[in-house]
């Protein structure tokens, strides 16, 4: 079973050399720290900025300089600032490459439900539509099952949409997935999990196809 | 050159009354403007409409007109970190629509920029998209959203001049220049304001026309949300 | 009868304090040499320069510093530089209070035309249909009549046209009029021009009430 | 970060073939991409059609396309001061789009940033309307009007880094930041190109996301179309 940091460390796998990616709160903040070496890669925050770096020296905090979660970071060399506007302009119009953001629920037909349970949580999408709906490449990271142990991989979404057939691949504690027109198909299984222990945890179909390799960093 | 600067906050704000819809920058707490939301609460104004990315803190930012139950709704994409906003909101006091983030930051730009309605793809197959106009473009389905309409703005930028020209910093830039000149009356404070050829015209991030009143503000507060740091080793 | 310049001057006293005028070429352009005293207005250039100042000087000509008409231009303190799409936005977005620009005709039911005669002459719009489409107060500076003595002030048009029912005031050599719902509005007619000298030079209905001022400026 | 510099012209225009759309910055002939046209006339492409908001002189920009007749339709809003290009248009020998030039610098921006189409007052009414869809909104009417679509995007700026980011100077900014990311494949040329780290990301006009492919012109003509001056007294 994989931590926080394997799922980000797994998911540092699909960065590709030239890519802009957008990392979502949480788990998918954290792949920042395992970019693979002899890549580059650029982080964009939609908060209004491109060539994130990582988190500033105690003392050299700006107010004026943070990302999508609030957090006080630092930029780049080859660094820009810009407004929102132009900010969801690169999103909307698949200038950034990847976006790795987390989710309550996904279903095997690709939808994601990640921002609102109704009369309990209501905090809002940020920019999670606008990245769902317009980005080719969306891995959510996610726990494979939620607090009270229920799958959060599901034949469909229970809570309201953030977007509708969007979610290509799913890195979880447990394994990692691609949403195909048959259901989830599982792809790898983390050190120490059977697939006989992702089966339980996944409500929806689970598609296994030969012999399931164990995820390698 | 026009001169739009008026010598305080309150004479910013002259015009502000009860029910109006306004526009206000920043995102989180980064880039809001403290002296607009300062005299907004001593003014007292109520039932007003909000459309702003996020609803601040408890005790800063929108979170001080939300204690005095000034907002009567709230327009934004992210309103999370705020008790008492979510109180207000379960409770049904406070009206609140949620809608993505870009989409609220085009519908700033159309109100800037003339534009009556545009169509994007966020939110398409959601509850945002409820009631709402569909439509396909060459196989994706889109979402018609329309131009925001509101009496004032309330932007802060770091430099301005009193031609009403403005520079902002790093990502406290983030809506601000989009909500300039999409109200009836853009206000913009700012934490220096300069003579007219002081900023260098190639510079500018929003051109004084998008802007009625500037003014230099104060006890700029500028409060982290999210304090992160790394060591030195 | 005004000449170019008398047309431009009388045009000069349509400024109002604070107010942002776009000039199109031509006429138009003039009127900035004539801004009356005690007003500030700035000029905005559809290019992408607002603050507009005078010619510059011999050998301080800038290539990248040009107004619509391509003439190299200077800015004022106060001037700012912006791209296209921005400063389309200033025109539909009404923020722009003032346009004058030329025309080949106008209707008396303020259609404009001024970018094409089919078959011969087809220079394009330009900017001319945004601002015409957008701007509230849109004064036309012409000639009354073109260099074959015909009119240019119609009860149609019949070129192809610029904008519909847009055009609110025409500044000509002879001139000034509305445009009403029931026709041309003589409001002042140019020193030594008579009445008669108008209705003539006016193709299109022509209201004439009580006594006509002379243009003064 | 991700480096974006190409030697040389010939490698900026790798790919480049017949029948392509380009989008060209530049208003007049001022921020027009002259080292990556001149390339275009070297290659001898054919059969282009080419989204530009004017079509150069007879003897310089685009006009040197239109000489040797590899532009098989113009997209512009305003073809006036080119006689070559007025003499294949009215033959027939040339297509031409005209349309507004705001409609024009929008098409490029919704193709920028993912919008598929927009209502804009523009050309209502008139023959730019013809076969369009058009709709009332509040009273006033509005053509739709859709995002460009194109293979190369050829812009000019003033300085720029490795990274892609753009600084352009004066008017001569105009259409080229609109274009950028607006096609397949954008290709800035820049007067001075700077190493990452060296412009200020407070400053920059457009973000190196929007390049895909950057490199220093050379031989800068600038050529000025009406120079006009005042005398000193």
């Amino acid at each position: 079973m994989l931590d926080k940091i394997g799922i980000a460390k797994r998911l540092a796998k699909e960065l590709k050399d030239g890519y802009y990616v957008n990392l979502g709160i949480g788990i998918p903040t954290l792949v920042a720290n395992y970019v693979p070496e002899g890549i580059a890669v650029e982080f964009q925050s939609e908060n209004g900025v491109l060539g994130m770096g990582p988190f500033p020296f105690e003392g050299e905090e700006d107010a004026d300089v943070i990302n999508a979660g609030k957090q006080t970071i630092t930029t780049l060399a080859g660094a820009s600032f810009f407004d929102s506007a132009l900010s969801f302009s690169m999103i909307r119009g698949k200038h950034v490459h990847l976006t790795i953001l987390g989710a309550m629920e996904v279903a095997e037909n690709g939808d994601i439900a990640n921002w609102k349970i109704p009369g309990k949580m209501v905090k809002g999408m940020g920019g999670a539509m606008d990245l769902v709906a317009s980005a080719e490449n969306i891995i959510v990271a996610m726990m494979h099952t939620n607090k009270n142990g229920e799958s959060k991989l599901l034949k469909r979404c229970t809570l309201p949409l953030t977007g509708v057939g969007c979610i290509k691949k799913i890195v979880t504690n447990l394994a990692v997935l691609e949403v195909t027109s048959n259901g989830f198909k599982l792809l790898e299984k983390a050190p120490g999990v059977s697939v006989d222990d992702i089966k339980k945890a996944t409500e929806g179909t689970l598609l296994v196809e030969g012999d399931i390799p164990e995820i390698v960093f | 050159m026009i001169n739009k600067e008026v010598s305080n906050v309150q004479k910013a704000l002259f015009g502000i009354t009860d029910h109006m819809t306004l526009m206000l920058g920043g995102f989180g707490l980064s880039g809001i403007p403290e002296n607009a939301i300062s005299e907004l609460v001593r003014l007292g104004v109520k039932n007003l409409t909000c459309i702003s990315n996020n609803a601040g803190v408890d005790d800063f930012g929108l979170g001080l007109l939300l204690q005095k139950k000034q907002i009567k709704k709230m327009i934004s994409s992210y309103v999370g970190e705020n008790d008492e906003f979510e109180r207000q909101m379960l409770s049904g006091e406070l009206e609140v629509e949620l809608i993505p983030q870009g989409t609220l930051a085009e519908r700033c730009k159309a109100a800037q920029g003339g534009f009556p309605a545009f169509y994007t793809p966020a939110g398409y197959g959601t509850e945002v998209a409820e009631g709402k106009e569909t439509r396909e473009f060459e196989g994706k389905m889109y979402v018609l959203e329309h131009a925001f309409k509101s009496d004032f703005s309330f932007v802060k930028a770091w430099k301005g001049d009193v031609a009403g020209n403005l520079i902002f910093k790093g990502t406290s830039r983030n809506f601000n220049p989009c909500m300039c000149g999409a109200s009836k009356i853009t206000v913009a404070e700012v934490e220096e304001l300069v003579p007219a050829g002081t900023l260098d015209p190639n510079q500018i991030h929003i051109p004084g026309i998008f802007v009625q009143r500037i003014f230099q503000g104060t006890h700029y507060e500028k409060r982290i949300e999210q304090r992160t740091v790394r060591q030195k080793v």
